[in-house]
């Protein structure tokens, strides 16, 4: 059986999975509470082993795709992204990107450039001609890497891309159900998945309490007492299924339409479930807030997809065979022409569209045949960039919707307040589902990113990580701490992106969301040991709790990526360190390579970034689990979680050491798959064409070791200094913080971070009470003008109708059709004597009326005739 | 392997057969009597009416004359065999004398007294319906055989090739039904009635999860046409269907259960149980007639046994493909030696050979299990069925589905590749699944009636000048192809 | 030269109204069956002739042997039928039921005794 | 001009004879049994009818569910009901004749009707021979499906069959409990 149909299937049944059990439970619990019967709690649990179960066959099913049937079908390169640096260390930097093309699979003699470009997804790169491509490339890059601007990845990478269903067509739209799959939609599959699956049996654990009749400490209804409601442990369950289904959704979407309705779904579920505790007013108040901030990033990511659609014509993102055997070419395909060497381009249709009055005037002139012709010179016009400034809006635009998912800097003030919802969503929503969507689609759309756009994405993410680590710097929420090391780590994701490092920023996606998970389920078990979240409560714990506590600082490591760097790479680190170094490197070299001082920021800011992650993350540990208990009574009450919690965090943790490390044997690494993924023509350095003085780098620039050698000391020694501080302020208490934040100097610093930069009361104040006031004046105008206009209205109609009754009704209809049923009274006591009860005799007629008609017919007809 | 290239375009006529049955003998037996009556010196015109009639006429009856012996003589054999069988079960001998050896003749000893036999006919009975009943139901048992094929790929045997042969075998197994009801009915015996009644009652029932098995296959294959089911299932064992996955493993096993009941042998003869009713519907009888409804209950049993060496068994494929191995095959090198045809002919025979021990298989698994299972009430009969036997098939046909639908184009449990027919098959099913414009899109795949005569010049078509006008395969639809 | 006289009869293929013409037997003694017939299964199986007559027809419009497939109907001539027949058969199933039932109320068959619903 | 005899004429009299003289049987038997057994050869004989017409799954399907299936359910019902006094029942000479005379009518006016049309007359025979072999599974199947493989711009008979699918399954229920066995004899009678 060929993979090109089996990968499909197997990973379509992984992602309809979830929605299964979510159909299921919903049958079978929430469907017959709508009819007023309850799921008796006898009887939950197996709702939620049945979502566990399903999401544990959905990550055996991803693992079996990408090891028994990807891995084999397109073989990695036997250079990975990590090792880039051993080439580099003793070779000249001119020549070392010949070292570097050897390296990534992604560079070929443009021998084969046809064939590769014009092959239909369906069939790309059967597993010999991979193998054959690679070996040529491998010798071919020499004389390549000599023309050095040139791009160098001239083949699409190996991706297959389908059609299931075809949703509506109406004109050139249509909206089709697809698949993309790439090592990057392979990669997410086994991620969510895998942390999905650790959740769901966490909250087996964590969610106990829904499981009778439960106490809301948090709600008191009128009567002063605590509200108590029925559990609703499956319904949790449920919500988690449809949310691991719409990200998995996301994640396999073959076009931008898809993605964008599961995208919403997520949303949806990101509202259920962050609303979960429906009764409390902050979590409402949160649900709703996610929800509308989240509403705002997706309009410009509406306006994203009308500017591409309208251009392209297609949403697919790759090409798409028909059942007629014609391939359409998909938006990177169409964006990424052989003709301009894979450099992104305009396609003809935004050419068309911008420069629509030159071209009506070629029109009138030469007719319509003239037009390509046109548009190609057009395209080389060089002092109007025409098309670009379409890119520039689709870019931005989608990068908006991303903006609003992932939290960045202008609509971050969601993420925060999603704390409301229990701790396991949380964790999931942080790791692998809700945020990760943003980061993924803009590296899914990364080839439709134009320079100018990067940078933007830099630029936010930049702020985002500062703002977010200043934040955190502060807080005493256990939980917000986290969250705002999310937004930072979200930013730092969106620099790497942003500066071009493709491979960088979802490397730190993936590594992220495995330790990113396993804190918050950290934080999780220590919040339903002491039943607080304030760390002002807590410490000390480390005994009471020790798997939490090691697994969490393990954690902690992960994210302040520790590691050495010892002479050249002569790695060692936990996950964190290779992807947070990658990301540091790209923007150094990114600094290199543009003179632009305020560039320098985007080199600056993560560096510092860098320092208050380490600063932040251990203050956090200190407070919760070292020095003395600040809090005797819920001390005494702290208790290690049930194994059922305690067994994902150790999974977590193995994997927030190791994600990132090579597996030795079979040749498989994340950034190596990642690498695969790298989509065409974007490993290439790129200068701005709007802003001419703005340069992209290529990525493996950022491999050079002169590069990466002051970046990792930097990064390293950064997050060795942040520790150190952590540690003197709140391990030894050399210095008290309370008197540092007393500190004249610190106090107004300290306020503005405290109150999280007044973000929220801005927002408040510039749109939500406008919004509010004009809300009231319309009411007003409605009750007031347009009511009484009604009821004016109402008031006539009835006078009419009344005269109506009195004149139509009671006498012309009554009358006649009092009439029409007496005759017909009188017509059924004439006719009852021919229904005679025989069956035999109503034959009779039957035939006989069949056989009188015939004679009318022709007698008519003869009539007619003659 | 020896396979028409178009084989596996279901909806289709497939380029491999040329038309092999009564119609083309009938030419060749035209000419015979053509030359024949010029040997005369007659001046003849070989379409002239009575000619061609006689050619027809002729041919028709060389293969009833082969089926009838094949049912006759099946019957014999089995007969004796039962006997023997049971015997040694029993820890008898079984007959020993006629014939020499082991009583080899004896059942034509039978035969002869039976003939002798006075035949009655009890006082109250129908004439009319009590004399045809033994012979409806013999005749339904033997029409069947028409349109079963002996040997598939280059030369399929068969009378009447069907392209809906397997639902139309069914049919008219279902027929038998009716001489036994009109038997039970007509002898105005209470026995016979009551057996009669049972008769009806069970097959109409059982004929259910029987058709639900018999679809398994044909869903792997994609078509009706047993050659093309049978061909399907071409090279090593690990190709059969029974060894397709789990679930065509059950279904074969369900299959013989509800084959078994339906050509009502014990455990499930309820129409004639002898402890309970005399002899059941045909207490009455005695004589030619009687032996009439004995033939028809063994013809109907080595039926359904080809039926499921076909459908399950590979049919005419070994489980070792000796034709191939012995290079008796297009290009082979015994093939190679042969005069042109016969090649192909030894193959078939070879074919026909497997298919028949096959069915001797089934038979004797069947006598064996008549005398060792004890017999079961009707009540008990009717819960199999409908309790067991339906659900059972149900869910082995959903499951078959899936398993199709997940893993295409595997035999032996998924194990192996399937052999290139099953994998074409399985392509041109999901083309269907498609929506029409599809179908439409290409034209070679449209199974709309298909206008182009075999690409393959009929046999005929060399045998001089006079026949070439009227192509072999012309379109009468009774005797087609 | 051997020939007979039906030799010209039966060498042209029949057409359409033929088996219409089939049909129409069928049919009328369907029909004169249920009018004569006083046994409930017997008006039964007049049905069954009465449909299976139609059936024909169907069968004979869809035909691409009878007629230049021009007007011909068909597939939909023979996917007629097959609901004609399945039909057939919920029917002969309801109606044997009421058969049974009418037994069992009246201890008899025959329909002219079920002349209650006289008006 | 062709004189051999041409088959499928030969086939279709002989069928039609078969078809029409147990049709005729059917009406004038008076034993109820052997109406049923005229029936069942007159069906079959039409089920040979359908397979000459080219449509063998509809003439196999005719064999299986009609003959196979209906019929032994109607002899069923014979035996369920058969005593003496209603195996043959008289009907009045009256009844007879009036029946006779409304068939004939009827007869006449569907012959006359079946000659009338001239597309009717049926093809060449040159053209008849050089017809190929239809398949007639799969577009049906397809058909039933709602997908029209064979004539792609008419529509399929998917909404029909759901239709006539849930229709059998209640005419099962329905069957079975109007069947279902009366403990007391009701004694409402005329």
């Amino acid at each position: 059986m060929d993979p090109q149909t089996v990968i499909p299937n197997l990973l379509t049944i992984a992602w309809l999975l979830p929605l299964a059990s979510f159909v299921i439970i919903w049958i079978a619990y929430s469907l017959p509470q709508l009819f007023g019967s309850r799921a008796s709690y006898a009887i939950q649990p197996y709702g939620a082993y049945l979502a566990v179960g399903t999401i544990g066959l959905a990550f055996v099913l991803s693992a079996v795709t990408l090891l028994g049937f990807w891995l084999p079908t397109y073989p990695l390169s036997s250079h990975g992204h990590a090792e880039h640096g051993e080439h580099h260390k003793h070779e000249p930097s001119g020549h070392d990107k010949a070292g570097h093309d050897a390296g990534g699979n992604e560079n070929h003699d443009s021998s084969d450039d046809s064939s590769a470009h014009l092959l239909p997804s369906h069939s790309t790169s059967s597993p010999f001609r991979w193998a054959s491509e690679t070996t040529a490339s491998a010798t071919a890059t020499h004389h390549d890497a000599a023309s050095a601007e040139r791009p160098h990845n001239n083949t699409p990478p190996p991706s297959i891309s389908g059609n299931w269903y075809t949703l509506a067509k109406c004109g050139d739209l249509e909206i089709t159900l697809g698949y993309y799959i790439d090592a990057l939609t392979v990669t997410m599959f086994c991620m969510v998945t895998l942390i999905a699956t650790c959740v769901h049996v966490y909250a087996l654990g964590y969610m106990h309490d829904e499981l009778q009749e439960f106490t809301d400490p948090e709600v008191t209804t009128h009567d002063g007492k605590k509200l108590k409601r029925p559990g609703r442990f499956h319904r949790f369950f449920q919500y988690l299924s449809l949310f691991s289904f719409s990200m998995l959704g996301i994640v396999l979407a073959g076009n931008l339409a898809m993605m964008f309705v599961f995208w919403e779904l997520v949303g949806i579920c990101s509202y259920f479930l962050i609303g979960f505790y429906t009764e409390r007013k902050s979590a409402s108040t949160a649900a709703n807030k996610a929800f509308i901030v989240n509403r705002v990033g997706d309009f410009g990511m509406l306006v994203g997809l009308m500017a591409l659609w309208s251009t392209l014509g297609t949403f697919a993102f790759g090409d798409i065979t028909r059942e007629d055997g014609t391939v359409e070419p998909g938006i990177f395909s169409q964006l990424h022409t052989k003709e301009n060497h894979y450099h992104l381009e305009p396609s003809p249709g935004m050419i068309q569209w911008a420069a629509r009055d030159k071209i009506k005037e070629v029109v009138l002139e030469k007719g319509g045949a003239a037009i390509p012709a046109t548009i190609e010179e057009l395209r080389h016009d060089p002092n109007h960039q025409y098309g670009h400034w379409l890119l520039l809006i689709a870019g931005l635009g989608l990068f908006c919707g991303c903006v609003g998912k992932s939290a960045q800097f202008p609509l971050h003030v969601w993420l925060p307040d999603a704390m409301e919802g229990p701790t396991p969503v949380s964790a999931l929503v942080h790791s692998a589902t809700m945020v990760a969507a943003g980061v993924y689609l803009v590296g899914r759309a990364y080839p439709i990113f134009i320079p100018e756009v990067l940078l933007v994405i830099a630029v936010v993410g930049s702020i985002t990580l500062f703002l977010a680590a200043t934040i955190a710097l502060t807080a005493t929420d256990i939980k917000r701490v986290l969250a705002y090391s999310t937004i930072s780590q979200l930013g730092y994701m969106m620099l790497g992106l942003g500066l071009g490092g493709f491979v960088a920023g979802l490397f730190h996606l993936i590594t992220h969301a495995f330790f990113k998970g396993l804190l918050f389920l950290g934080s999780g078990s220590v919040i339903h040991a002491v039943h607080t979240n304030e760390m002002t409560e807590m410490g000390g714990l480390r005994k009471k709790m020790p798997i939490t506590a090691y697994t969490m600082l393990i954690g902690c490591f992960a994210i302040i990526g520790a590691g050495l760097p010892i002479v050249h790479l002569g790695y060692f680190g936990l996950s964190g360190f290779f992807s947070k170094d990658a990301i540091i490197e790209q923007s150094f070299s990114h600094m290199t390579r543009n003179e632009a001082p305020w560039l320098w920021l985007l080199f600056l800011l993560p560096v510092v970034g860098a320092l208050m992650t380490a600063f932040y993350m251990f203050r956090l540990w200190f407070m919760t689990f070292a020095g003395q208990p600040r809090d005797q009574h819920r001390f005494d009450h702290a208790h290690e979680s049930p194994r059922v919690m305690t067994v994902p965090l150790i999974i977590l943790a193995i994997f927030a050491i190791g994600v990132a490390w090579e597996i030795p044997g079979i040749n498989l690494s994340v950034p190596k798959l990642l690498e695969q993924a790298r989509p065409i023509g974007t490993l290439a350095t790129v200068e701005g064409n709007l802003m001419s003085e703005l340069v992209i780098p290529t990525e493996h620039d950022s491999h050079a070791f002169e590069i990466r050698l002051p970046a990792g000391l930097m990064a390293s020694g950064m997050a060795a200094v942040g520790l150190l501080l952590a540690a003197l302020l709140y391990l030894w208490r050399v210095v008290d913080p309370a008197k540092v934040r007393h500190n004249l100097l610190v106090r107004p610093l300290y306020a503005l971070l405290w109150h999280k930069w007044w973000f929220d009361e801005l927002y408040d104040l510039v749109f939500v009470k406008p919004t509010l006031w004009i809300g009231r004046f319309v009411a007003g105008f409605d009750r007031s003008v347009i009511d009484s206009i009604l009821h004016a209205c109402t008031w006539i109609c009835r006078a009419m109708s009344v005269i109506v009754d009195v004149v139509g009704d009671r006498t012309l209809i009554d009358r006649t059709v009092d009439g029409i049923a007496s005759y017909t009274w009188r017509g059924g006591l004439s006719l009852r004597r021919v229904q005679t009860g025989r069956l035999r005799q109503y034959i009779m007629f039957l035939v006989v009326g069949t056989i009188i008609l015939f004679m009318i017919a022709t007698i008519w007809r003869a009539a007619v005739a003659g | 392997m020896a396979r028409g290239p178009g084989c596996g375009r279901q909806g289709f006529v497939r380029p491999s057969e040329a038309p092999r049955n009564a119609h083309v003998v009938a030419k060749y037996i035209n000419q015979f009597t053509e030359q024949l009556l010029q040997a005369l010196g007659m001046s003849v015109d070989p379409d002239s009416f009575a000619v061609s009639i006689l050619g027809h006429v002729i041919a028709a009856m060389i293969h009833i004359f082969l089926l009838l012996n094949l049912v006759a003589v099946g019957a014999l054999v089995f007969i004796w065999m039962e006997r023997k069988i049971s015997g040694r079960i029993q820890d008898r001998l079984g007959p020993t004398r006629v014939g020499g050896k082991f009583g080899w003749l004896q059942t034509l000893a039978d035969g002869l007294k039976l003939i002798t036999k006075e035949d009655l006919m009890p006082e109250g009975a129908d004439p009319l319906l009590f004399r045809i009943a033994p012979y409806v139901s013999f005749c339904a048992s033997l029409a069947a055989f028409i349109a079963l094929p002996f040997a598939g790929q280059d030369m399929p045997f068969v009378a009447q090739h069907l392209n809906v042969g397997v639902f139309f075998i069914l049919a008219v197994l279902g027929l038998e039904v009716f001489g036994v009801i009109l038997a039970g009915y007509s002898s105005a015996s209470k026995w016979a009635l009551f057996g009669a009644m049972r008769e009806a009652a069970q097959v109409v029932s059982y004929e259910v999860p029987l058709g639900l098995c018999a679809v398994v296959p044909v869903l792997l294959a994609g078509s009706m046409d047993l050659i093309f089911i049978g061909d399907c299932q071409t090279g090593w064992f690990t190709n059969w269907y029974v060894f397709h996955d789990p679930f065509t493993f059950i279904v074969f096993w369900i299959y013989f259960t509800c084959a078994t009941a339906s050509v009502n042998r014990a455990p499930f003869d309820l129409a004639e149980a002898e402890s309970e009713l005399v002899a059941g519907f045909h207490t009455e009888y005695s004589g030619l007639r009687w032996s009439f409804f004995f033939m028809a209950e063994y013809g109907s049993m080595l039926l359904v046994a080809l039926l499921a060496s076909i459908l399950f068994l590979g049919g005419w494929n070994g489980p070792i493909p000796v034709a191939r191995l012995i290079g008796l095959e297009e290009g082979g090198w015994l093939y190679a030696t042969m005069w042109p045809g016969w090649g192909t002919y030894l193959a078939g025979l070879l074919g026909a050979v497997n298919v028949l021990a096959k069915g001797c298989l089934g038979i004797t698994i069947m006598i064996w299990i008549r005398w060792t299972l004890p017999r079961l009430r009707i009540d008990q009969v009717m819960t199999t069925c409908l309790k067991y036997c339906l659900p059972i098939a149900a869910i082995m046909f959903l499951g078959a589905t899936t398993w199709q639908f997940v893993i295409p184009g595997r035999a032996f449990f998924g194990f192996l590749p399937a052999s290139q027919t099953a994998f074409e098959v399985k392509e041109n099913w999901s083309d269907l699944l498609a929506l029409p414009r599809q179908a439409t899109s290409s034209p070679e795949d449209a199974p709309t009636h298909d206008p182009t005569p075999n690409p393959q010049p009929p046999p005929a078509a060399e045998t001089g000048p006079k026949q070439t006008h009227r192509p072999a395969n012309s379109p009468q639809p009774l005797t087609r192809k | 030269m051997i020939t007979l006289p039906l030799a010209n009869f039966l060498a042209q293929p029949v057409g359409v109204s033929q088996f219409v013409i089939v049909g129409a037997i069928m049919f009328t003694c369907g029909a004169v069956c249920m009018a004569t017939k006083r046994n409930a299964l017997g008006i039964l199986m007049g049905i069954e002739l009465v449909l299976n007559g139609a059936n024909i027809n169907f069968i004979a419009f869809g035909s691409p042997y009878l007629r230049s497939d021009a007007g011909s109907l068909g597939m939909d001539g023979q996917l007629m039928s097959l609901f004609v027949i399945v039909l057939a058969a919920a029917e002969a199933a309801v109606a044997l039921a009421i058969a049974l039932n009418f037994y069992n109320n009246f201890n008899s068959i025959d329909v002219d005794r079920a002349n209650q619903l006289k008006g | 001009m062709d004189t051999s005899i041409y088959w499928p004429t030969f086939l279709f009299w002989f069928f039609a004879a078969v078809c029409c003289m147990f049709a005729i049987g059917v009406v004038l038997a008076t034993n109820i049994v052997r109406m049923a057994f005229y029936l069942v050869l007159s069906l079959a004989a039409s089920s040979g009818l359908f397979f000459l017409a080219g449509a063998d799954f509809v003439g196999a399907m005719q064999l299986m569910i009609y003959v196979g299936g209906t019929l032994v359910l109607l002899i069923f019902g014979v035996m369920l009901t058969s005593q003496a006094k209603f195996v043959s029942m008289k009907t009045s000479q009256f009844d007879w004749t009036l029946a006779a005379l409304a068939g004939l009518c009827l007869l006449a006016v569907l012959i006359s009707a079946a000659l009338a049309i001239p597309e009717w007359k049926g093809l060449e025979r040159a053209e008849a021979e050089s017809l190929g072999i239809p398949q007639t599974a799969t577009p049906l199947g397809m058909g039933l499906l709602g997908a029209r493989v064979d004539a792609p711009q008419r529509s399929g008979y998917l909404l029909v069959f759901e239709i006539v699918s849930v229709h059998l399954l209640v005419v099962l229920v329905g069957a079975a409990y109007l069947a279902r066995a009366k403990r007391k004899r009701s004694t409402a009678v005329g």
